[in-house]
């Protein structure tokens, strides 16, 4: 179920350079998001820009009925979500699509984010810890200065990589993760960040035969499965060995093995 | 009591608001969000033969007040749709209109037949935006010859009201009506979208795998009234208008200009409720403005005279 | 250094952006907010033989991210404008181009005629889209025989260069490109206005007095760019790309789309110093990008081996 | 001389039932305007609404360099308009237009104005006030709780007239104005307000003779004159009697006499 709801804006903060975060009240969708659902946001009152933003919950208060976003400026909407203040209203349509699952009998997971990709995972992450789940987390950023995990998960075991090497890891958070997967043993991992890293992973997953799931990212319409515009390619037994499938009701989140990667 | 029933092209509608195909799915995936009931009529998804896969992604680009879309026509093709949607369909109490196309006018005259013999539908909404691929992908309903032929082969496989679907990309829209009237159409819909680019300066290549898409929402409306005004002047069958409907009273232009029923199309994306609250704001003008039947209303603004 | 000249048929411009014409009076109006001679040129109101008063008001209506115009060519004649404006015009140290219109294929020659021997015009830009008298009042530009035969009116009576601006309310606007470069034009110009109209829902009328009107602005943008897509892959002259151009990035997806240079019309209502702000945002883009010469952009967006 | 401000709002409050005061920051402006002339305000940083909206001057501060105008909800744009609070910004292209004229030996003016056209008024006001000139003022209303040239105007010889009679004179504010000509007498007239009020006016002082200037209203686009699209009918010599101006630039305030009446 999901909802159309004029949300009452709380917060509406800079948290790091191009970077917002933004709560709101809509106790219509802490009721029963899950983690790895996204909100489809209307950035303003007139008709530009005219379609919705989905963005990623990163997390849900439910005694406060709050939820919370995570996100960054790319271009015209998200230029606008930041001059929202809080008292003002965002109209939501939420929550949407379908999140993560925890396979029975998975005990430690990896959750491996690059960039903003991080916001779904805190859900995810509180949503693990209750459930003892044991978890590591790999968060990969351009540079030091960016919403990082340490912040965000301040009490969770967290790897930093960096594309400059200015925050932990040099380089890329998919190697750092390859790295560790000799040194210890995951059932599961858990991903979210830009395709070209999903891509790599998907790529090391197969190799190492992880299981996992992976959050996509399409440019979307409706976001409620209705008009086609979102698909991403996976598996099917038909001749071509693949169908289209809609990121924003089959997905976001796939399992990785079921992804036919660009 | 105020009266929002039309007549089209023999079926009864509570209200003249569509769902524009292509944008309200199948159905189901609004009717979480309002009644369907509340609809006229229920336009569903176009349908080929075959099933499609459509375009790979992007498919999808925002541009100033509207969009792009090159969805490519996917969907599952004719038999599931009986087999597996049909008869859920059937649930809603709605008159449902099947949008149906084809790359041959065969295959046109195999849906018409198809769907006819299938039941439980209401009207028939001939998509003739499809390329032509016999004569080099040109779309059918560019050329008037073509989209006469698609509409007697549609005429002549089918006992159902057939709607024609115009497309605007064309020097004139009011000579197209004209023969896919004479040519058995019932009823005519305009307009199907408007072809457009955008290209992303970063990457120096058209946003869309597809590179063209087809233009919708608001920014194409003046496009669209006008292209009902001058087709209201040009035949007799009943019109269906469309292109950036977002509320009422964008709905009352339409009907203003000739339009006997109109439907929603992009604003289904921004806002899974729109196509309710145009039913609504209609109303509430035919109240406000103490107009007894909505009918009274239709090519209106054409005057007297004129 | 970068460069940002580029040349036009023969006429070398400083940088690709024009003024649109009838958006941009006859420059002196702007002259208050921003130097023209930062513009690569001037085009100016579409003049006609004898004065013409145009259309009553109201002419302008808004429209989602547009607006239509219905001037209806209000312009001072061609006499007057050789006698008191022309020697105004020529203090601005830009290159000047001349649009003509007229209702018979002999007006348009006659207006050739007039211009070229009017001297200090650099160009003519030929506004086809003018209603044929004759034909009934069927647009020039919307015919292809038509168009070649303005066109080879325009060539054989004078030395400038020739342009052709085109309108997209036609099926295939390459087909005419095609037709009016066999003609003689030197460069296309696209897009003139698309045709729409807004209705009054109060009073039940059309907005504008002439009824229809010419959309313009961001809204038609992407229908713009595709044209210039089309039109780029089927002529070889250079193309002036123009609708909907706000800023420079607007415009870079004209040139990338295949246009030598680009005109800003509407954005100048909104904002008097918008061409200039074009030009500006076209040279931040070279240096941020790297790109020592705007030329490499052109066409840029159809990739190699297309 | 006009200029393009990104001006500074100090006040934004709503006056009267669907009536709103905007006062803003414009040195630029305040330098030069002239009572009759307009400002050209953009209603919000998007694409829509894309034209600006024209709204004649109620004031300037000189000296705080402030501009005042007084505007109404009609439509998208002045709705977005009520939006806007002091602190922010507003981009206006001002002064414009040509104002009103004082002619020579003019000793006792009437003004007169429908519903808000009484705003650029008040700005004349003050002006002919400063000059030594009789004024009196004629101000129609639909109905009390309006805006009303009592509030605005405290210290002037103020008439009001009702459409339903709950304020001063019951009727039109052209038939106030009529049963006064008899009374007194007035060098000169200045009026403003909807295009009937006007028309009226314009037949009423054909009759009487008498002189004055009236300022028009049309939709706009350029508001410098270059685009045409704001035409109105005025007299000329050729043999339709008549030419179009430009309200924008020829006018808004024409001489009576010179306006073809639609
Ligand atoms: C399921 C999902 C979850 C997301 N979660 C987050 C998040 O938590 N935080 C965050 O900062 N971003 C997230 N994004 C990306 C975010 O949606 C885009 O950055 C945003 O839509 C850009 O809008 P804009 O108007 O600023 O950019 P523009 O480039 O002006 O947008 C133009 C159009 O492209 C679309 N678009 C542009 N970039 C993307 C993108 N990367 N993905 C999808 N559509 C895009 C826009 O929605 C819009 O329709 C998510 C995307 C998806 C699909
Ligand atoms: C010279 C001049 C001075 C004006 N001074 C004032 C003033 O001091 N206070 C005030 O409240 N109003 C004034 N108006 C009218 C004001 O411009 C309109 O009410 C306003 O533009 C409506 O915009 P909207 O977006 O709310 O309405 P919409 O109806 O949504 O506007 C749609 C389009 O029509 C135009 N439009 C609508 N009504 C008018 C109108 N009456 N005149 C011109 N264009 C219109 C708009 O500018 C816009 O382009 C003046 C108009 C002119 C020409
Ligand atoms: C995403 C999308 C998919 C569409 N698919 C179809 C389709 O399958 N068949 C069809 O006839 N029209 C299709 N259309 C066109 C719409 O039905 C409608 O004619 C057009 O979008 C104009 O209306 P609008 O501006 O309200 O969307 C589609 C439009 C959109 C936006
Ligand atoms: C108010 C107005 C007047 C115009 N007058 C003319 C004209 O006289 N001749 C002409 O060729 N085009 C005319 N045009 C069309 C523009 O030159 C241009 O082709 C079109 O508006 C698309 O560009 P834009 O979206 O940037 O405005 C006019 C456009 C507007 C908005
Ligand atoms: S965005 Fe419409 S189907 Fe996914
Ligand atoms: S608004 Fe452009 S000339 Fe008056």
């Amino acid at each position: 179920m999901s909802f159309i709801v004029d949300a009452e804006i709380t917060h509406n903060r800079k948290v790091a350079e191009g970077c917002y975060n933004l709560t709101f009240r809509a106790p219509e969708i802490t009721g029963s998001a899950q983690p790895g659902q996204f909100v489809h946001l209307r950035c303003g009152p007139t008709l530009d820009p005219l379609l919705r933003r989905p963005l990623g919950i990163q997390g849900v208060k439910r005694e406060q009925e709050l939820v919370q976003v995570l996100y960054q400026i790319v271009g015209k909407g998200t230029r606008l979500l930041t001059a929202f203040e809080p008292g003002g209203r965002v109209n939501v349509l939420g929550p949407l699509g379908r999140g993560f699952t925890l396979p029975a009998g998975a005990r430690r997971a990896a959750l491996i984010a690059g960039g903003l990709g991080i916001a779904p995972l805190c859900f995810l992450y509180e949503e693990l810890a209750e459930q003892g789940i044991a978890v590591e987390v790999f968060h990969g950023v351009r540079s030091a200065g960016q919403v990082s995990a340490h912040d965000l998960i301040p009490d969770g075991r967290v790897l930093m990589a960096s594309d400059d090497g200015s925050l932990g890891y040099h380089g890329s958070v998919v190697k750092m993760f390859e790295d560790h997967i000799g040194l210890e043993t995951f059932d599961f991992f858990f991903a979210t960040g830009p395709s070209p890293m999903l891509r790599a992973l998907g790529k090391l997953a197969e190799q190492h035969n992880l299981p996992g799931q992976v959050s996509l990212e399409e440019r979307m319409g409706c976001g409620i499965g209705a008009c086609l515009c979102c698909n991403c390619r996976t598996k099917d037994k038909d001749e071509d060995g693949w169908r289209y499938s809609r990121v924003c009701a089959d997905g976001p989140v796939f399992p990785v093995e079921e992804v036919v990667w660009p | 009591m105020i009266n929002t029933a039309v007549e089209l092209a023999g079926i009864k509608l509570k209200n003249p608001v569509l769902t524009a195909s292509g944008t309200f799915g199948y159905g189901h995936e609004y009717a979480k969000y309002f009644d369907l009931s509340r609809l006229g009529a229920l336009v569903v998804k176009t349908l080929t033969l075959e099933p499609r896969k459509g375009n790979p992604p992007p498919r999808i680009a925002e541009t100033p007040c509207g969009m792009l879309n090159a969805v490519g026509l996917e969907n599952p093709g004719a038999a599931y749709f009986v087999r597996e949607i049909l008869p859920d369909l059937k649930q809603y109490p709605v008159p449902l209109i099947v949008s149906i196309a084809g790359c041959s006018v065969d295959e046109y005259a195999t849906m018409a037949r198809l769907m006819t013999a299938a039941g439980s539908i209401d009207a028939l909404e001939v998509n003739i935006s499809c390329p032509n691929v016999k004569a080099g992908g040109i779309a059918f309903g560019t050329v008037p010859e073509m989209a006469a032929e698609v509409i007697r082969a549609v005429r002549l496989n089918t006992d159902l009201p057939v709607i024609a679907k115009l497309t605007p990309n064309v020097t004139d829209i009011a000579g197209i009506a004209v023969v896919v009237v004479e040519a058995g159409a019932d009823a005519v819909s305009l307009i199907n979208t408007v072809t457009g680019m955008v290209i992303d300066i970063e990457r120096r290549r058209p946003v869309l795998a597809n590179q063209v898409g087809g233009l919708s929402g608001p920014a194409v409306r003046p496009i669209a009234v006008r292209a009902v005004w001058q087709v209201y002047r040009a035949v007799k069958v009943p019109i269906i208008g469309m292109g950036g409907i977002m509320e009422g009273r964008d709905a009352l232009e339409f009907m203003l200009a000739g339009a006997q029923a109109v439907a929603v199309g992009t604003a289904n994306l921004v806002n899974p409720t729109a196509a309710d609250d145009v039913v609504r704001g209609i109303e509430e003008y035919l109240e406000s403005h103490g107009i007894s039947d909505v009918n009274e209303l239709v090519g209106a603004a054409h005057g007297k005279g004129e």
